[in-house]
């Protein structure tokens, strides 16, 4: 299966052990992943505020230089999944900002058709290429390992992969595969705040302690995210949550990817494990499943 | 041939005369050949109009009446009623329809005033060419089959059985009562549902003039008003239903047990059972999927028991064929499935009911003898009521269910009652207490303190943020009363789910030639003035299968019904088309090709004359084998090729000139 | 200023033009369905930081009241989870109607837009000099430009994610970022705003 | 002055009819190209008629039957549906586009739907342009009760599939 990569911004910063782990774990898998050639930034939420024809002829430019290659574009970023996804309805339900986007295309000779297929890694990995693929590669099932499956937002909306945003159950899916115990999570789909932080850090802090909260009321050991943005706030932030509501939380926060990566026995290293700041110790456990 | 046409221009006050217009149309009409007088009058349907029309016929001694007006579905009998009255035969008189089809739906005068000239040179097109004809009557079989045992069904039954006529109701379920079966108490009266509805339960079951099939579909409709030929498969119960007393032992002695669809699993039945114990009729049935003697072939504790001998596990389905005059439709609705809405969490948390299994709760004959307690058999302290699940909800129902509001207070009143220090909270967008006494009762529960709070629930979940919400299911809520966003732990959650039609409704009316509109729900001949009959002559709807509606509104509605078939029936005969296929012997070729083209087998075939012949009893007048016939020999009495060729010249009469 | 003494709010200070303005926008106009039942606000994991809930703000747009909802930070504390915006029982898409206020308020130059708009702004530059954001420069530039003071806190999280390479500071533009600055321009232009 | 296609359409009066009639009561606003004639069944449509229709100078001709499965007498929209394929074989010989003629299933409770199809099959008619009379090449059918037209026997003959045969050879 073959797709074309965008890794977007925070692959080269944030999120880099993102990156890694998907470029260590996608051969593997089968997965053949190109990176988008001279990719630019999607614009985030950051653009919308400021200009919409602007955030869609941003995004508009790195689908239209996709569409050249013609293959579905597949992303690991939420923020960027969503961008993509919308910029695709947008564009075709409302023709009067399709043709203003087009003529800032035209200013570098670029045209975007509105056929480019888009999706989220855990989509591609769920979906596409199976479980049964994923478990036939698991040398080191991560037993006992109690692992919090959080979603976040844009991953789910306003456009997803799943069949119910409400109740989304990939991730879990995925967590079971790889022989770890996923937990209940209420809040899995709520928001961590996002770029919250950034702008409004008492509220996104708050939404962060609720998370860490229900993740270790339910005695999770780590959290899994499936968004650079969302690890960023849940784990570098952790500190700060502390400081603020006097906690003392200090859970790791790993991608669904890093997890694979462990459980298909990979070199820590190859999967970015090193760039944890709170790094997970225990990597499986008697399960207790199996004792009862 | 020259005519004298007279042709009416109706203003339908300025619902016409406000898009088309009616001074030019009527000089227009002038202009037509053939046309000797041309009117327009404000309401040509009222008296005063058709008297204009009657005094036309005989002063100027029309031969043809042309109305510009409405649909002809609404008014074409007015006005063939009004012509004859006049002695102009009724099939002498043509519509053109410029208000459904053009002031209503045309913005653009001139454009309107246009088409309205093209429909109405159609008509006086086709008028030239129409001929009389002598509608022919038949006798209408005075049984009628209603077809659900519901409320409704139960209601319209008795109306009809008492006036000394045959019924027939058919129900799907092994007993009848429907749904109201399930209730315990009813809004606003409060008197207790069973207690209204067993009387007629088992008045229907003791009825002279009512035959109960129950467990048993409706499997073909064939025939038309007056008489209807229907076939009805009564499933097996593995019970012959002449022997069996209904005594009970079987079902007590049956050893195997599995969830009661009746309370909602909240309690167990045998494999052998009775829905319930006021069920009519008495006579149990058996089911397979849990009896064992269909697994392992042994058992058969329910046939040593009974006496009469009733038990026959070979028994199998019976068709039973049957003939009447009308159908009523009393199908009812199905209850908003909440597992659609997963931020609810019905059937992800145990202490969230829908309304249904409420209902059995806190009925002194379900599952808790009408006690209000939680799985760990504990009281709750606070109970949730949420409206509008399902119901004014584009991503469902866009309806309102018009009962949940009205239910939902119920429900929060028999709380109160029997959870004296329980806290009540009902969330709502809007409270809708429309019918008698319903605002009364609303009142009523704002004295007992019920907690009112205006907003829709976002989410119910488990997830406590501190130790008052531990343990609690915490709804998630704007109160936008006061704008504030509201965490409210309480015990237990009582959905109030919206009404919705029955996911084969579409299915079953298209069996009896009625149709159903995008939310599922029968469509009415007219919204107003003809709320129970259906576009297909001789059969009505009555109850919830029309539309979300409570017990007063549905028992009204059946009666409306049965009143409808009743003075059918008092006729006694009725005129049935006279527009029918017609053939020339000397052209038919004996081809037979309309013998196969015939939907209802009305062409036979003449094996000495060599020719083809139409049983007019049988002939709809569809038209179908005139449009195949090779040789032109068959006519379509009312839509004859040269009627239909006039009208198409007419309606294109500004292309030709 | 004659409004201070004035109880109730007059019709004739109502600003209906800004409700059709909302309307023109693409999804502006389905706000004309809602229902006020208040499931985005119940649903929004950030409403108890507004000071007028979603709901209010479609409430207030339709009465006309421009200023009072471009000054309120409801639209600057949407945090775009689209959690209303799939559960609207009328579906209006209502974090889109939240980005459309927030570029009017832009446009209005509103004081509670700053620090978004400095965040945007900050965003929006570096993308426009590198194609890309460098998430490093980005923080401390803002920081600097919102509260130097605040940078404080955020010091230990900026020390963290740099120890374990997770903040680059070494920057290269994209190849064609001439190409992109032009789309760029157009677009802004084309946009008519920012 | 742009060109307003004059448009005749056949209603079934159990479905499409009534279909028309709810978008009125809806006060669904549509294109006024259609002029509409009303028969019990759109199985009564004989392609001679739609030929007429032609001739008499329609620029399009839409037909509407209810849903199949739906017909009110059981199934003559199917034996409509089968009449079709001889049908658009009919009008090329005689040089219509086949574009002017659309055959539509619409429900009784398809008002929205009507209006929808007729606002779309104007404009399909309308960038057809006018009908040319005679350069299309249409001879108006006449009633034929009686005395069968030659023009009428080949339809009918074409019209019906199992004696297609003969009748082409």
């Amino acid at each position: 299966m073959s797709y074309i990569y965008y890794p977007g911004c925070s692959a080269h910063a944030g999120g880099r052990a993102y990156d890694e782990s998907i470029q260590a774990i996608a051969p593997k898998l089968g997965v053949e992943l190109k990176e988008l050639e001279d990719w630019n930034c999607c614009g985030a939420t950051a653009y919308m505020n400021v200009n919409e024809v602007l955030s869609f002829s941003l995004t508009a430019r790195n689908l239209a230089l996709a569409e050249k290659e013609n293959k579905p574009v597949c992303t690991a970023c939420s923020a960027c999944y969503t961008n993509l996804a919308k910029t695709n309805v947008y564009l075709h339900k409302f023709p009067e900002l399709k043709a203003k986007v087009d003529t800032a295309l035209a200013e570098a000779n670029l045209t975007y058709n509105g056929n480019v297929e888009t999706k989220h890694f855990l989509d591609v990995v769920v979906t596409a290429i199976g479980l049964d693929k994923v478990k036939s590669l698991v040398k080191k099932p991560l037993s006992g390992l109690k692992v919090a499956p959080y979603y976040g937002c844009q991953i789910l909306r306003p456009l997803s992969g799943e069949k119910d945003p409400e109740n989304p159950v990939m991730l879990e899916q995925l967590l079971e595969a790889i022989g770890a115990t996923p937990t209940k999570f209420a809040l899995k789909t709520w928001c961590c705040g996002g770029s919250l932080m950034g702008t409004n850090d008492a509220v996104a802090l708050r939404l962060c302690r609720n998370l860490l909260m229900n993740a270790v009321e339910d005695g999770a050991d780590v959290i899994a995210v499936t968004c650079p943005l969302c690890q960023t706030n849940l784990e570098a932030f952790q500190p700060r949550v502390n400081a603020m509501f006097g906690t003392s939380f200090k859970i790791p926060v790993l991608y669904f990817t890093q997890l694979m990566g462990m459980a298909f026995d990979m070199p820590d290293r190859s999967l970015g494990l090193a760039r944890s700041i709170i790094p997970l110790t225990v990597r499986s456990k008697p399960n207790p499943e199996v004792r009862a | 041939m020259s005519n004298k046409i007279g042709v009416y221009v109706c203003h339908c006050g300025t619902n016409i005369a406000g898009t088309v217009n009616i001074p030019e149309l009527v000089e227009f009409a002038k202009a037509q050949g053939d046309v000797v007088v041309a009117r327009e009058y404000k309401f040509m349907c009222s008296d005063p109009g058709q008297a204009l029309i009657q005094e036309d016929i005989q002063k100027l001694g029309l031969d043809r009446v042309v109305v510009s007006a409405c649909s002809p579905l609404m008014h074409e009998p007015t006005f063939r009623g009004a012509c004859e009255k006049a002695d102009l035969n009724r099939y002498l008189f043509q519509m053109a329809n410029i208000r459904e089809h053009c002031s209503w739906v045309h913005v653009d005068k001139g454009a309107a005033t246009e088409k309205a000239k093209a429909q109405l040179a159609g008509a006086i097109g086709k008028a030239r060419y129409l001929a009389p004809l002598i509608p022919k009557k038949v006798k209408v079989n005075p049984a009628t089959l209603i077809v659900g045992g519901g409320i409704a069904g139960i209601q319209a039954a008795i109306d009809i059985a008492d006036s000394g006529r045959k019924v027939y109701l058919v129900e799907r379920e092994a007993t009848i009562g429907g749904k109201m079966a399930e209730f315990d108490k009813t809004f606003p009266t409060l008197d207790c549902a069973a207690c209204i509805l067993t009387p007629k339960m088992v008045q229907v079951g003791q009825h002279p003039n009512i035959e109960l099939l129950t467990y048993a579909d409706v499997e073909e409709v064939k025939g038309f008003v007056g008489n209807f030929e229907v076939k009805v498969r009564k499933k097996t119960r593995y019970i012959d239903e002449e022997k069996c007393t209904g005594c009970g032992i079987c079902q007590e002695k049956c050893p195997y047990k599995t969830a009661s669809e009746f309370e909602h699993g909240m309690m167990k039945r045998k494999a052998i059972f009775m829905p319930f114990p006021q069920a009519v009729p008495k006579v149990p049935r058996i089911d397979p999927n849990t009896c064992v003697y269909f697994k392992t072939g042994k058992c058969k504790a329910c046939v040593k028991v009974c006496e009469p001998q009733a038990i026959d596990f070979e028994r199998k389905d019976e068709i039973v064929d049957i003939k009447v005059g009308a159908i009523i439709m009393a199908t009812g609705y199905k209850l908003f499935d909440a597992g659609k809405i997963a931020p609810y969490g019905y059937g992800k948390y145990p202490e969230v009911y829908n309304s249904l299994e409420f209902e059995r709760m806190v009925s002194a004959s379900g599952p808790t003898g009408g006690d209000i307690k939680m799985k760990s058999g504990e009281k709750p302290k606070s109970v949730a009521i949420v409206h509008c699940v399902g119901s004014r909800d584009r991503r469902h129902n866009e309806h309102c269910s018009r009962v949940c509001c009205m239910y939902a207070l119920k429900f929060a009143h028999l709380i109160k009652e029997r959870c004296h220090e329980a806290t009540v909270y009902n969330f709502y967008i809007d409270m809708r207490c429309f019918g008698k006494g319903y605002e009364q009762f609303y009142q009523r529960l704002l004295d007992e303190e019920v907690r009112f709070v205006r907003g829709r629930v976002a989410s119910v979940s488990d997830f406590a943020l501190d130790e008052s919400e531990k343990g609690k299911l915490v709804l998630r809520v704007e109160d936008t009363m006061v704008g504030e966003t509201r965490r409210i732990p309480v015990d237990m959650v009582v959905l109030a789910n919206g009404l919705e039609a029955n996911a084969d409704a579409a299915k079953v009316g298209r069996l009896f030639n009625i149709s159903a509109g995008k939310d599922g729900f029968y469509i009415e001949k007219h919204p107003k003035l003809a709320p129970v009959s259906t576009a297909t002559e001789g059969v009505y709807i009555a109850g919830a299968c029309q539309s979300p509606k409570d017990i007063p509104d549905t028992v009204a509605q059946a009666s409306a019904a049965a009143a409808q078939v009743l003075s059918l029936m008092s006729r006694g005969e009725i005129e049935v088309e006279a527009a029918t296929a017609n053939i020339h012997e000397e052209l038919c070729s004996g081809c037979r090709v309309c013998n196969t083209m015939c939907p209802y087998s009305a062409i036979s075939f003449d094996d000495d004359k060599h020719v083809s012949r139409v049983n007019d009893a049988l002939c709809k007048g569809c038209g179908t084998c005139v449009a195949a016939c090779p040789s032109s020999a068959i006519f379509a009495q009312h839509f004859t090729d040269q009627q239909i060729f006039s009208e198409i010249e007419g309606v294109l009469h500004d292309v030709r000139a | 200023m004659m409004l201070k003494d004035r109880k109730a709010l007059f019709e004739r200070d109502m600003d209906l033009e800004f409700m059709k303005e909302v309307h023109g926008i693409p999804g502006g106009d389905a706000i004309k369905r809602c229902i006020q039942c208040g499931t985005c606000s119940g649903t929004c994991p950030v409403s108890w930081a507004m000071d007028k809930s979603p709901r209010q703000i479609i409430a207030m747009v339709r009465a006309g009241m421009r200023d009072k909802v471009l000054t309120s930070n409801t639209i600057w504390t949407c945090a775009s989870c689209y959690s209303c915006t799939v559960r609207c029982p009328q579906e209006i898409k209502i974090t889109d109607v939240m980005y459309i206020l927030k570029r009017l308020a832009m446009r209005a130059g509103q004081k509670k837009a700053k620090a978004a708009q400095v965040f945007s702004k900050t965003f929006t530059d570096l993308v426009r000099r590198y194609g890309r954001n460098q998430e490093a420069q980005l923080m401390t530039r803002y920081m600097l430009k919102t509260n130097p003071l605040g940078a404080i806190g955020f010091a230990g999280v900026g020390l963290n994610l740099f120890r374990t390479g997770r903040m680059p500071l070494g920057a290269k533009p994209i190849k064609d970022v001439q190409g992109l600055r032009r789309i760029i321009d157009r677009a802004q232009q084309l946009g008519g705003e920012g | 002055m742009t060109f307003e296609p004059k448009i005749v359409g056949f209603l079934c009066n159990w479905c499409t009819y009534t279909g028309a009639d709810l978008a009125g009561t809806a006060r669904i606003k549509y294109a006024p190209n259609v002029r509409i004639i009303r028969i019990m069944c759109s199985g009564r449509v004989d392609p001679a008629f739609i030929v007429k229709a032609f001739a008499e100078g329609a620029d399009g001709v839409l037909m509407g039957g209810c849903h199949p499965g739906d017909c009110h007498y059981i199934n003559g929209n199917f034996k409509t549906f089968r009449r079709m394929p001889l049908l658009k074989r009919y009008l090329q010989q005689y040089g219509i586009d086949e574009k002017r003629f659309r055959l539509e299933w619409v429900s009784a409770s398809e008002g929205d739907r009507f209006a929808a199809i007729v606002n779309e099959f104007t404009e399909t008619v309308r960038a057809l342009g006018p009908m040319q009379i005679g350069h299309e090449g249409v001879v108006a059918p006449q009633a034929t009760e009686g005395t069968a037209k030659p023009v009428q026997d080949h339809v009918k003959h074409h019209a019906e599939p199992r004696k297609s045969v003969q009748a082409t050879v």
